[in-house]
């Protein structure tokens, strides 16, 4: 299996083989590709162990452990969590596909960063808004917290209500 | 006897282990959302209030007082949040024959509202920050702006039921008013159940000292040294230390004197704290007094050797306090706790909800995590996101800084965010190593920040590029198959495949 | 600059996390079964020794020695066990140009061989219990009862280079001499690689109580309040705590000048632990001397709040003590420390290694645990099995008994079976809690014991047999299945059943 | 599904009925017997949540927690790690039918009970021993565990033999 993966602005494309034996099953063979620098690929042979948390994987020739967390989250993301850092992935890219976009064509599509309710919608459609203006505030966890227009932009639809709880991911209002 | 802890997460866990220590039974109480929690799990037994949000559950005096009936608890321990300040708690629980680990409702009712409170403290002859007295939420504009002027710029709007931060904002300019205290009342409201706010003169850089203290019933009160706890983020504290940095000896005698006659003043029983604010010119007012246990007991205990949840309910069951103040006011070494939050300090340390996937937790000399959570359970999105309280132990500063360090970095938390490498960062900045710090230094430093906290090296994108290749390579081949015993993380990986 | 630890386990972790409080890099070494161990997981880097047995890792000298040479570390620490007592290595390590964080090879060597540092202690006028001098593996057996008879009987036979209650024997009349005495000399040879062994008069009933100190490069020796390690199963230390129960003031000062004159004769550098027995009527005799870290550092940690491993690395790095005498001799509190096996208590102590599945560890405040293995890590066959050692604080013996019953309730290791169930029995022996104890306390009441230390209520019984009987439902549900990510316990199941 | 479970030297009757739903999947009915005691059924349904470690039951009428470690171990038998109690099982019999028999004629099976070394055979085939008497010394994890004959009996096997290796379970010695 081939696929790409971009994580902290980076993009790879990274091969994998399974070469286990009925012995050790879960060895697989990796072949890392910078795609910015696709000379510098990199081969190595490793140990995929599961965790409850993630995987374990041990390089075959010098023993050395990736321990990491890895966590699926909506809209092709994946969290990766390494000890000391926590970087965000995305595979042969989704993200890009799925909001790219609409980026492209200027429009902010505002959706909530985490399970909430909207506490207070700032603005109402047909609004003119600033960079950096707060537009909703959900309250989530006992905190409010504002989210803020991140271009300058007029607002073309708001797609809930105050008072209505709604999932992280969930779009919240459009800026054109 | 038996306990019910009113309470839930790492202070409910903290409690319920004071209580094992003496000897005594506890009692649990959930909402639906912690059924299968830590706390649940570590007591005798556990009884429902009702569903997940806090108004439903912990929230409910009529449920928990029945919970303590069911169960033959004999003491309610509020812990800190939810009910701990709430004066018709205390009094209900007295009325249903049960002991409150806490002072009076009288007690509460007095020094709970922050403008009373303000009264009684000079009543004593301890000085306070220059204030207004409340106003309603529904308060005209003219009425909030003209008690502005009384006060002047910059300026703290506060709740009278506030705590943690909520209901809480700084208003620099004329213009920010308004909002300001509509915002602040509306938080208040939802808190508290109570939007009357306050305002209060702004001091420029001060720091935030407070004196722990704990009351018997029979009029002895013992004062400890002091807690500094300046690092703030919108004026909820993230970092607590004991001592102060440099505060002079005198100083530390002078505010534990008048956290002493405020206490007397209220006839107070059991823990509480008297909270300073500090000028640069070494000069202390009063801010407000938090009539509970609080978040931060820790670094007392760590450089007193003094229990505290174990006084608080040795004193509620009537025990005559044997603590020599000469031992509590000096303390041994230096203690620094964090707060680590369930947030994701790369987005404005958004909420970050979620399974808790594995904890790596950090131990040694001098090293003491408190922890409402471990591995496989839920931060759920209805509750105040601390996960743990990491304290270190040091006999300098420096040495408790050097530990900090190296606890934070063995620190591991997967499956949420967490404000580890928040604190990772923090704790190596000159100011912080140099304790030369206000309540503005954090939000200031905060506010400049663009980059992450933490920057990964190359090798860690290319062994997080891999992960996450083998993760899709395994999610994909499990989806042709079917398990019941698959991990969560890879059913959930299945799950977003498939979307 | 790096350190190497030389060891696993807790003690590895112990080590490192001295290291990185004093911004020191950390150099692991692993054998093929500690490849993904705790101890690696936390160092910077980690090198292999060899295969799983110890002879060929962590007993290896060459290998250690090249891995401190690869990885450009500077000082190696030994922990305890495996080299820690050799001379060979210490001297290995000063050839290769590494600082050995330990005594000088020379001072090993004269402490090591238990028989001359019984001659070092006389020469310094301190009393030993009256024993032989050394008798080979193959010594005949007419020389052993003749050796016998001039130390009379009840004696102990010990392996000169011994330590850890291995090659050790206890002889309560002739008939038992010389089968003891092979079975003492084939242990040790196994476990030291040197089959010598001694006899010792053995007291009636005596505490076994110790003196840490340390020692630095400018001749300063600085004594500690002492341990008592009188719960002992089978000569091996299970319990410690610091002070001793109802020592006088006068015999813990005595104790330390006798110490303190012993380590001065050898030239003593770093931290080192001279061992007493102490007889009924309260006169102390020398026993051996260890020369290195002990497994039960922690209960002087905790009461004297000094870092003996920082301090074993600062005085290694050449820096001078600057420890106050008076104040690591008067203790803060009381401290009790339990060594938790993978061993099964209710089968004789049979080790039981394994893959630890889950964790559960008790914190709060006075509570500190030291932990090689979390969950998800195997106890291999190999090693000792040592998984954790709980150290609890009180200030008082009865509140620090009240904390350690506590914390050991809350403890919880599954996957494989501890030696927890045994210590919540012991801790509410009343001899335990009167401190009525000695070395021949354990090894007493274990003899005569047939029940198991725990006796499940009916509520668990009923338990274990649904969960037993679900487990075995989903096993079977699962071997009509494929999955990649079945948690491992299933995996183990749905091979069991298949047999 | 029912089983017959036996634990702590009781026997319970154990019938298991998924009643879950697409929601909820893994809901069980559970009917518990004890078979010394046939009228003091139980029935209670629970959900049951997969662990890391094994299971967490959860009583949908109290909400009463089991969390339960389960471990297959060799022969048959399982161990159920509950707060602060360690108990063996055996389902339907098994350890009856594997070891049972061999009790009923006298027969002694002297079984490593951990991996280990065999260090020394104390004694040899047609040797009388004594109940208690020492036979063979396990080295594990660097102890010495001599092992004792249950009863008095001859030796009549001796399946290992010195510096040999063993798993756990495997056969040392039959004594009759």
């Amino acid at each position: 299996m081939t696929v790409d993966v971009e994580v902290g602005g980076r993009a790879f494309r990274v091969s994998l083989t399974r070469v286990g034996t009925a012995d050790a099953p879960d060895v697989v063979r990796i072949v890392l590709q910078p795609l910015d620098d696709p000379d510098a690929a990199d081969t190595r042979t490793m140990h995929v162990e599961p965790r409850a948390h993630g995987l374990t994987l041990i390089d075959t020739s010098d023993d050395r452990v990736i321990d990491a967390a890895v966590l699926a989250r909506p809209h092709g993301h994946w969290l990766v969590q390494l000890p000391g850092v926590d970087l965000s992935a995305t595979i042969d890219g989704r993200r890009r596909r799925e909001s790219g976009g609409t980026a492209a064509s200027g429009e902010q599509r505002i959706t909530a960063p985490m399970p909430g309710r909207v506490l207070r919608l700032l603005v109402a459609v047909g609004d003119t808004v600033a960079a950096g203006q707060a537009v909703v505030v959900i309250e989530a966890m006992k905190m409010e917290n504002a989210l803020t227009a991140e271009a300058a932009g007029v607002v073309r639809e708001i797609a809930v209500e105050e008072g209505m709880s709604v999932e992280a991911g969930r779009l919240l209002l459009r800026i054109e | 006897m038996k306990v019910l802890v009113a309470n839930r997460g790492e202070i409910a866990v903290r409690i319920i282990r004071a209580c094992r220590a003496l000897g005594l039974g506890v009692v649990a109480v959930y909402s639906d959302c912690d059924r299968g929690a830590l706390h649940v799990r570590l007591a005798d037994e556990a009884h429902r209030l009702g569903p997940a949000p806090s108004t439903e559950s912990y929230l409910r005096i009529d449920a928990i007082i029945d919970a303590a009936r069911r169960s033959g608890a004999s003491l309610v321990h509020p812990g800190y949040g939810f009910l701990a300040e709430n004066p018709a708690f205390a009094d209900a629980c007295r009325q249903a024959g049960l002991t409150f680990v806490g002072p009076s409702a009288d007690a509460i009712a007095r020094m709970g509202g922050k403008t009373a409170a303000r009264e009684i403290a000079l009543g004593v002859g301890v000085p306070v920050v220059p204030g207004t007295p409340p106003f309603e939420a529904d308060a005209p504009e003219a009425e909030i702006v003209a008690a502005a002027e009384t006060v002047g710029y910059p300026l703290l709007i506060k709740a009278v039921a506030g705590g943690g931060g909520k209901g809480m904002r700084t208003v620099e300019w004329p213009g920010q008013l308004v909002d300001a205290a509509r915002r602040a009342a509306s938080e208040a409201q939802s808190a508290f159940g109570d939007g009357r706010c306050y305002m209060e003169r702004r001091l420029v850089e001060p720091r935030h000292v407070e004196i722990q203290l704990i009351g018997d019933h029979g009029g002895r009160i013992v004062p400890f040294v002091e807690r500094e706890c300046s690092i703030q983020r919108r004026h909820q504290k993230v970092v607590e230390e004991s001592p102060a940095v440099a505060l002079p000896h005198e100083t530390r005698h002078a505010m534990a004197d008048a956290a002493v006659r405020i206490a007397r003043a209220v006839g107070y029983t059991n823990a509480g704290t008297i909270e300073f604010l500090v000028d640069r010119d070494g000069s202390f007012y009063f801010l407000e007094m938090n009539t509970r246990l609080q978040v931060e007991h820790p670094v007392t205990e760590a450089v007193t050797g003094v229990d505290l949840v174990q006084w608080q309910l040795r004193v509620a069951l009537g025990e005559q306090l044997t603590l020599d103040p000469a031992r509590t006011l000096e303390p041994r070494g230096h203690a620094i706790e964090c707060r680590v939050y369930a947030e994701d300090p790369d987005r404005g340390f958004l909420p970050s909800p979620g399974l808790v996937t594995s904890v790596t937790v950090p131990s040694g000399p001098g090293v003491r995590d408190d922890r409402g959570v471990t591995d496989g359970d839920d931060v759920p999105v209805y509750y105040d996101p601390l996960i743990a309280k990491l304290t270190v132990w040091g006999e300098t500063r420096g040495a408790a800084i050097a530990r900090l360090r190296q606890a934070l970095d063995e620190y591991r938390v997967t499956g949420v965010h967490t404000t580890l490498p928040f604190f990772r960062w923090l704790v190596r900045q000159p100011a912080f190593v140099a304790g030369a710090v206000s309540t503005t230094y954090l939000d200031g430093v905060l506010a400049g920040r663009r980059e992450p906290f933490v920057q990964p090296t190359e090798q860690q994108l290319r062994d997080a590029a891999i992960a996450a290749a083998v993760a899709a390579w395994r999610a994909r081949a499990d989806t042709r198959t079917t398990s019941s015993g698959t991990s969560r993380w890879l059913l959930a990986a299945r799950k977003e495949q498939l979307r």
